[in-house]
């Protein structure tokens, strides 16, 4: 006999679809330009006690300036969507700015090891946590994108990851075959980092997408930075390259290397060494304080925080590295 | 050591099973390795793929995340998390790879916490990540792990991802695609599967140098036996060659022992 | 007719309910001229979608089907036709327009057949397409057709796309999202809309040199009139001209009056 | 009171997950040469009895040569995926080759008119026909490309096309809303038309999907036309397009023009002459035979129907007419 389950974990956000239609009719839809600044898309669009989402994927394509500045800014109580949550979490984590997780991945930085100060948010209470999976989280972005309050599939039957959840149980109606419904998840916010983008939020993205084309799509409020903006004209020359069209996203801001220190695939290999140093720094309080102090709180723009990684020399050094361009006789970037 | 180290080893024993033509969806690190290594030594049409969408790629250096541009250089296609994932659960891949802090006798995965209250936990671990959706839809899971007392457990804190859950049917029960589950556990010490009947793991051969003592002490829970329990074959002459000279030169992954 | 054809004057009429900054699904035809008229007109905002995946394009013509090059032609994207449905399902799409070979006072539309027997049918139509889709999940649905007996008629042989059914409430009570419904009905007669309480067609305005009588003996059922009926205010120069010399210069739409 | 309707339409596909993952897992993935001709691919991989998804949008990026050779071959008896069909119908019509369909759009040529011989074959009572819409359509490619066996979608309700679907009424898990349940439709085969391919099957396709993402990827066998074959290191330069991946597809041909007399965006306009004289022949049944015995059974390849149709000459105007180049002093093309 199966063990019947109710999930314990706390639904974040509203998954009814008929209040997201509501505001969905409400929201501007007119081309016009939404080219701001990093602080004023802060300032004017994440409030307080927002759930956000983040685009990319951990320490790959994140909208870093973005990042630091909700830090500076001092939001709290934000809720977090922690769909492979690396570097991004760990800079939120630096501004203690959340207190609710949807967790599939955290407090992680892959292959690099621990964050130690993010741990230390969820070891201490401080947070609620509900668990997911990547794919769970990545499903319900699709279903909010969808329209649809939830969808179904076929994973964290039978463990603590789907009694930590806040999903449900069904069966197929035409097959009896027993599926996961997880609940339609619309992020008051999303934060994405494209490579260009032109004046009213139209976006390309090169590489792998992550979930950012569903996460754009199911927002109530898109945050867009990218690497260059573009001529309108440019979108219109290759229609079939754009991944977020316009009318989804509220503010456009452009910011060169702006996933730096992350990856941004083919422009710059993600800087190692300042990821390394930021993980050391947590290890002794007084430093890591310094250590925000430094390269968050006393910064001003993303090209300052750049400014004091090593500038345009350090990252001349990441794109040959993400070309894999010699730059000397070693063949070394 | 006769000229290799355990994880020039468990890399070798990985990259044998992964036959031409089967997919695998691998992350960073050992996993990656030895599909990396397979790939040139023995499979040319094994399909490496990355949850976060890299697909096929022609891997220039170990991938420092699942998401980096390494993942999809290259490759024939540069898609999303919801491709990989649909497609592993339209039953399209045949292996993945996991790793955790905590594994049961059934293959049961921990990479979530240490502790008994998920809001207080004592250890804080990533979580699932994919994992969890990879246990639950690609064919066989299989794992590259260090073996001791720690980490082979009776129980584990908390099931992250599943392996056979409580034993035979116990997957499909629950209600995971049938046919699925951990199929190979390979260690510092040996190589286990998983039996038929019970779904416990079972050491099917013991690498070369190891005793049985030494994987009973570094075990928390009773293991099975295989009929004939092997000697694992050491890493061919080519195999280490290629992993490393082409694999991993810079000693990222070999180098960590 | 004081050098305007029907045609001219329903697509003038139509266009002017395109408000600037909104978004509206249309096909090929009338409703196609009357998007390109508001947008050169009224509302240079109003973002034109097609269901095959056609997203904001410059369109230098008049499209032959809705998923032909003309309608992502310079457009903003060019996508797919789950991306159009779930825009409109997400609630995003205020208005489409819809057309058929009957309709009810409810607005219920027949595309589908003329008999009793779906599986032989008297005469077969080609089905919902994305009408349904489209009628089920936009803000607003509107007209433009003829008026006949043979069109207005009292029960559609099929209800392929849903009006307001039976009336109130009967959308919301069938699974439909709230708020949503026909809008408008524009024919060569008239302007109708929906009665607030009753959910049936309702006459708001008549057409310059139609009468009553007219409209009534082309309708099969029993229509509602508004308190103060108006009559339709005739195109503009403006909008004749534009429709004329840059909506529909070779008269594909406008000339087969 | 609301009445519960059970839809009496017949479900044509079996929409169980677990016995198409066999499929699947079965189904080889190795990367090798997949070129063959159309004749060979027609004949090895479409059967009678089959059900069948054809790409595109009606007589847009259609796989015309493939729909020719199932008629020359003489199918019988092919279910056939009604998703918005227009030319593509009409052609299989000629051949009475499909004996049900799911029909979101048949016999319709959009604003060209109606095919008279494709009506006849539903008016006739020889058909088995059940209603779906085009996003309920699209919607199950998705779902069987999702690997499950239903999707939740918000229309059909109230209506007649519910009463003769396949679909289901069912709740929200989370929220209560009434959702429709469309079944997932793993097509036998799937045919599709793309503007570059490699010889192992990785396509690119130019402007609008439509929903061929999906059905490629929830058809168990794929077979693909393509403008042209594309080298491997093509497909490897720019990952980010590769719209559909090699492991998905059985078969690749080359059919340069392969979609005439349909549109190819950004290569050629449809021939709107000739589908007008298509619509025309089918006016009177000798006249039918006629011209079907000369564009379909008297001819061998698709160059073949191409010189037919004015050859290179009229490819060239309907060259000039999609890029809107005139060809001469009137601006015509």
């Amino acid at each position: 006999m199966v063990e019947e389950i109710t999930p314990a974990g706390e639904l974040f956000c509203d998954p009814d679809v008929d209040r997201a239609r509501e505001f969905f009719r409400a929201k501007p839809r007119r081309m016009e330009s939404k080219v701001t600044s990093v602080k004023e898309a802060v300032s004017r669009f994440i409030h307080d006690g927002d759930y956000i989402g983040i685009g990319g994927f951990g320490a790959n394509r994140i909208p870093t300036a973005i990042l630091h500045e909700i830090v500076r800014q001092g939001k709290k109580h934000l809720g977090l969507s922690g769909h492979t949550a690396t570097h991004d979490c760990q800079i939120l984590a630096a501004g203690e700015c959340f207190d609710r997780v949807d967790v599939a991945y955290v407090v992680g930085l892959e292959a690099r090891g621990l964050s130690k100060a993010a741990r230390r948010l969820f070891e201490e209470g401080k947070l609620k946590v509900t668990e997911w999976t990547n794919a769970t989280l990545a499903w319900r972005y699709k279903a909010a994108a969808m329209g649809v309050p939830f969808l179904p599939c076929r994973v964290m039957f039978g463990t603590d990851t789907y009694k930590y959840s806040a999903a449900k149980e069904i069966r197929c109606p035409f097959t009896g075959t027993k599926l996961l419904a997880v609940p339609a998840l619309y992020p008051d916010v999303a934060i994405i980092h494209v490579h260009r983008a032109d004046i009213y939020g139209n976006c390309q993205i090169d590489g792998i997408m992550v979930s950012d084309s569903d996460l754009a799509r199911a927002a109530k409020c898109v945050i867009v930075t990218t690497e260059r903006l573009i001529p309108n004209e440019e979108i219109r020359r290759e229609p079939t390259k754009t991944a977020i069209p316009y009318y989804l996203v509220d503010a456009v801001i452009e910011v060169p290397y702006g996933s730096y220190p992350g990856n941004m695939a083919y422009e710059y290999f993600s800087d190692e060494e300042h990821l390394k140093a930021w993980l050391e720094a947590e290890n002794d309080p007084d430093t890591y304080k310094e250590f925000v102090n430094k390269y968050i709180f006393s910064v001003n723009s993303h090209w300052e925080y750049i400014n004091l990684c090593g500038g345009m020399e350090r990252l001349s050094q990441l794109r040959a590295l993400e070309l894999m361009i010699p730059l000397n006789a070693n063949g070394e970037a | 050591m006769n000229g290799y180290n355990k994880m020039e080893l468990m890399i070798c024993l990985a990259a044998r099973y992964l036959e031409d033509g089967a997919t695998v969806v691998v992350g960073t690190g050992a996993p990656c390795a030895a599909a990396m290594l397979a790939q040139k030594v023995y499979s040319p049409n094994l399909m490496i793929m990355f949850e976060a969408g890299g697909i096929g790629p022609l891997l220039p250096s170990m991938p420092i995340s699942v998401g980096d541009s390494r993942t999809f250089y290259r490759g024939v296609a540069a898609s999303s998390m919801p491709e990989i994932m649909e497609m592993c659960q339209r039953g399209m891949v045949d292996y993945t790879f996991l790793g955790g802090a905590q594994i049961d006798m059934y293959g049961n995965i921990n990479s979530t916490m240490i502790g008994k209250d998920l809001q207080r936990p004592k250890v804080r671990f990533p979580g699932s990540g994919g994992a969890n959706d990879l246990a639950s839809l690609c064919w066989r899971t299989m794992m590259i792990t260090p073996q001791d007392r720690k980490r082979f457990v009776e129980k584990v804190d908390f099931v992250t991802s599943p392996g056979y859950l409580t034993g035979k049917g116990a997957r499909e029960a629950a209600g995971l695609p049938p046919g699925t589950g951990p199929y190979k556990v390979i260690t510092n010490l040996c190589v286990m599967g998983f039996d038929e009947e019970t779904k416990r793991m079972k050491v099917e051969s013991i690498h070369p140098g190891i005793t049985k003592e030494e994987i009973l002490e570094n075990t928390g829970f009773e293991l099975l036996w295989a009929d004939q329990v092997g000697s694992s074959d050491p890493p061919t002459e080519e195999e280490l060659r290629v992993l490393r000279e082409q694999v991993d030169p810079y000693r990222y992954i070999i180098g960590r022992q």
